[in-house]
């Protein structure tokens, strides 16, 4: 079974401390749901759990292992969503995602079909991806979850910009993938109510700068 | 030894003592210097006193070289080992090793004249001395592009490495270059053996210029790291102001 | 292998489907080109003195231009991000997109070099030599930009500022570039100008995609 | 006042040896000056936000925060 942990987890953005001696800890089939104030850091942690972010102290480890010890592998395992769709105009929807289904090493013949009717938006396939609106968009970000080869969702803000019968949708992957053994970390303002999910609140873990300039003064 | 100096206290500790010190030898080098030069030299036999230009001219031209190293190993330690004095360093270096850079073309084309006559000539050393300008310039330029401080500290130390696995090519290319296109011998610069009575005075200024730069750089690193404190009071302001 | 491929196709049909990228820096370059009769004075001598230079040097600027889009748009929307994420290690995406941007500015340059060269009078012995180095030089004129093209992501002023960092570090290409071709005009061997040209492609292919991810591992955190 | 007359001349080369050392100088001093005054400047200000008084500025600098404290 595998297990995602986070330790004592520091993170600085530019010079500013946003949250110190952070754990976390992820099972197979887990769903952690991080929520906190505005600046928290709620973004900054996916990064971190994504590997985009080096942590400033801390470790995380996957089944043990320090995750920084093998990247390769830790990006072979996960599939993160930011807040941008990284949706390219030109290319038609199922060219955008039969690059990354490409990417990812998985057969695009045969993972982008099911993925876009996932999100119920099979029948946009052939479309050039301009001609999409912001939700549908949204939606061809979110079919990438559908390819199938991550353990590890990343989840920034998923919601934003669905409508209720995709936030259900969405649920439903989540479910499933969870079902299957995967785990996912998701970052929320609307809830999108998962089942057996742990909060993470990151506000209980928030450095002020004073603190932060006394313990540098005292160091 | 590395880490010692990394703890940003221990380095303004260390500095404060060590400041006044460079400031007073880099005046009496370059007092003694002067004189010997100006007054106790004689003039070159084929240069006459324009002779006297290379006093100026070679330590800033040796310290364009010193600073760009020094810049290079410090982005270096700040890229690799996460020194934050190391990245203060490399940044309060650039505008040193640039004014040094624009010295030694400026003086150089101040001795050409009178001795080539000519103020420039794409010569190999100039025109790889105007490069290196470029590079502290661009270094300058990428270092304070960035509205996070910290991204410009980065990416710059990256462009330092970078420039500094590159200026031996450059250098290379440059003279390679030039063999092609003007003999070299019209250009001598370095004429006969210098002369014992010429060499003090150089040397006592090239250990000016090099104190200088010891002096101004820890101005500007106090002053980096000061401002640096000076941000983290602020914030703490901002967030009692918001509590 | 697959993770290579599947950029490569991705940005060659990009650069196909809305770019005019091609175009415009081939226009460019024959407009730079064409401004030095006009500057300099037709007289066919001069022309063809002056020749190599400025053929290498338009080119030059033609690939600098072109530069500042390499990872500007998937930077923006994310992509970027995305495939550094992916299981390809981030050198590899340079080195992929680095040679989409090639064959979509930097072949067409090469094509469109021969012609110039007869505008501007320039002595037929050169022809194969120009070709031959600027296939060896534009390509290192590619990954050096792509190292400056990853370090002023997201700065404020990037196209002007690229210029500045990476001008100085195409003189060398510059240099041999040039040599080799005015070896050949003048009938001497071309062989230590290509022979440098070669070395100084075969060391940017090996050290730039590494200071490019670098660039871009700082540029995405 | 001949030698003094003969030294500046510098044996007619007055306008380059000249020109040079006040370039050197001038150019190093203003260095010097800039990177002295930049730290003067940002010790008068650390000293205003961490001295004794440093309490009396920080309320000055945020009236906001006395007046409405819940925001």
């Amino acid at each position: 079974m595998d297990q995602f942990k986070g330790a004592s987890l520091d993170c600085l953005r530019s010079t500013r401390p946003v949250f110190r001696g952070l754990d976390f800890d992820l099972p197979a089939g887990g769903a952690l749901v991080l929520t906190g104030p505005n600046g928290s850091g709620k973004s900054s942690l996916l990064r971190l759990m994504a590997g985009l972010l080096p942590p400033a102290g801390g470790t995380l480890s996957w089944n043990g292992e320090p995750v920084a010890e093998d990247p390769d592998a830790h990006r072979a395992r996960l599939a993160y969503l930011g807040h941008l769709d990284a949706v390219k105009p030109a290319l038609t929807a199922a060219e955008n995602l039969a690059f990354w289904a490409q990417l990812e090493g998985a057969d695009p013949a045969t993972a982008v079909g099911p993925a876009l009717d996932a999100l119920a938006i099979g029948h946009l396939a052939d479309l050039p991806a301009r001609f999409l609106s912001a939700g549908q968009k949204r939606r061809l970000n979110l079919a990438r979850l559908g390819l199938g080869k991550a353990v590890l969702w990343l989840l920034d803000e998923p919601a934003t910009a669905l409508d209720v019968e995709t936030i259900s949708r969405l649920r439903d992957l989540i479910h499933r993938h969870r079902d299957g053994g995967g785990m996912v970390a998701v970052s929320t303002h609307s809830d999108l109510e998962l089942k057996d999910a742990v909060n993470l609140d990151l506000g209980q873990y928030t450095v002020s700068a004073a603190r932060a300039a006394a313990e540098e003064t005292a160091a | 030894m590395l880490n010692y100096f990394a703890n940003p206290r221990r380095f303004m500790k260390l500095s404060g003592i060590l400041t006044p010190w460079m400031a007073g030898a880099t005046l009496i080098l370059a007092g003694a210097g002067l004189y010997l030069g100006l007054f106790a030299s004689p003039a070159d036999y084929q240069q006459g006193e324009t002779v006297r230009i290379m006093y100026v001219h070679v330590p800033a031209a040796w310290m364009a070289l010193f600073c760009y190293t020094g810049l290079a190993i410090s982005a270096a330690v700040g890229l690799i080992w996460k020194h934050p004095v190391a990245d203060v360093a490399a940044r309060a270096s650039a505008p040193i090793g640039a004014c040094f850079t624009f010295l030694a073309l400026f003086t150089g084309a101040l001795w050409g004249k009178p001795m080539w006559g000519t103020w420039w000539v794409w010569d190999a050393r100039l025109t790889s001395m105007l490069v290196l300008f470029f590079l502290y310039l661009g270094y300058m330029a990428l270092n304070s592009a960035f509205d996070d401080p910290q991204r410009g500290t980065k990416a710059s130390a990256i462009l330092a490495m970078v420039g500094f696995v590159n200026v031996p090519i450059i250098k290379f290319s440059v003279d390679w270059w030039n063999t092609l296109h003007q003999p070299a011998s019209i250009l001598r610069m370095d004429g006969p053996t210098i002369h014992p009575d010429m060499l003090w005075p150089l040397f006592l200024m090239i250990g000016a210029a090099t104190t200088y730069y010891l002096w101004v750089l820890m101005l500007r690193m106090r002053r980096d790291l000061t401002e640096g404190r000076v941000r983290a009071r602020r914030q703490i302001q901002a967030e009692e102001a918001g509590a | 292998m697959t993770g290579f491929r599947a950029i490569l196709e991705r940005d060659l049909r990009l650069a196909l489907r809305q770019g005019m990228d091609s175009v415009m820096v081939v226009m460019f370059f024959v407009i730079a080109v064409v401004l030095f009769p006009l500057g300099v004075g037709p007289e066919p001598n001069t022309l063809a003195r002056i020749a190599p230079g400025v053929l290498w040097v338009a080119a030059l600027l033609s690939v600098l231009l072109s530069l500042e889009r390499l990872f500007h748009n998937d930077f923006e929307d994310g992509s970027l991000e995305l495939m550094a994420l992916s299981p390809p290690s981030l050198e590899v995406v340079v080195l992929a997109k680095v040679l989409a941007h090639w064959l979509v500015t930097g072949l067409p340059l090469i094509i469109a070099a021969p012609v110039l060269a007869i505008l501007m009078n320039m002595p037929a012995d050169g022809f194969a030599l120009l070709i031959l180095a600027l296939l060896l030089g534009t390509p290192a004129l590619s990954l050096i930009g792509a190292v400056g093209a990853a370090l002023v992501l997201g700065s404020r002023r990037g196209g002007v500022l690229l210029a500045l960092l990476i001008l100085p570090l195409f003189i060398p290409v510059l240099i041999f570039g040039v040599g080799a071709v005015e070896a050949a005009i003048g009938g001497f061997p071309a062989r230590a100008p290509l022979l440098l040209l070669g070395a100084i492609f075969a060391a940017t292919l090996a050290l730039c995609p590494w200071g490019a991810a670098a660039g871009l591992r700082q540029a995405l955190e | 006042m001949d030698t003094i007359s003969k030294f500046l001349e510098m044996g007619g080369y007055a306008g380059y040896v000249w020109p040079s050392y006040l370039a050197v100088f001038g150019l190093l001093g203003v260095l010097l000056w800039l990177s002295l005054r930049g730290l003067k400047a940002a010790e008068t200000d650390l000293a205003q936000l961490e001295g004794p008084d440093g309490k009396a500025a920080r309320r000055q600098a945020s009236p906001a925060a006395d007046g409405a404290p819940d925001t």
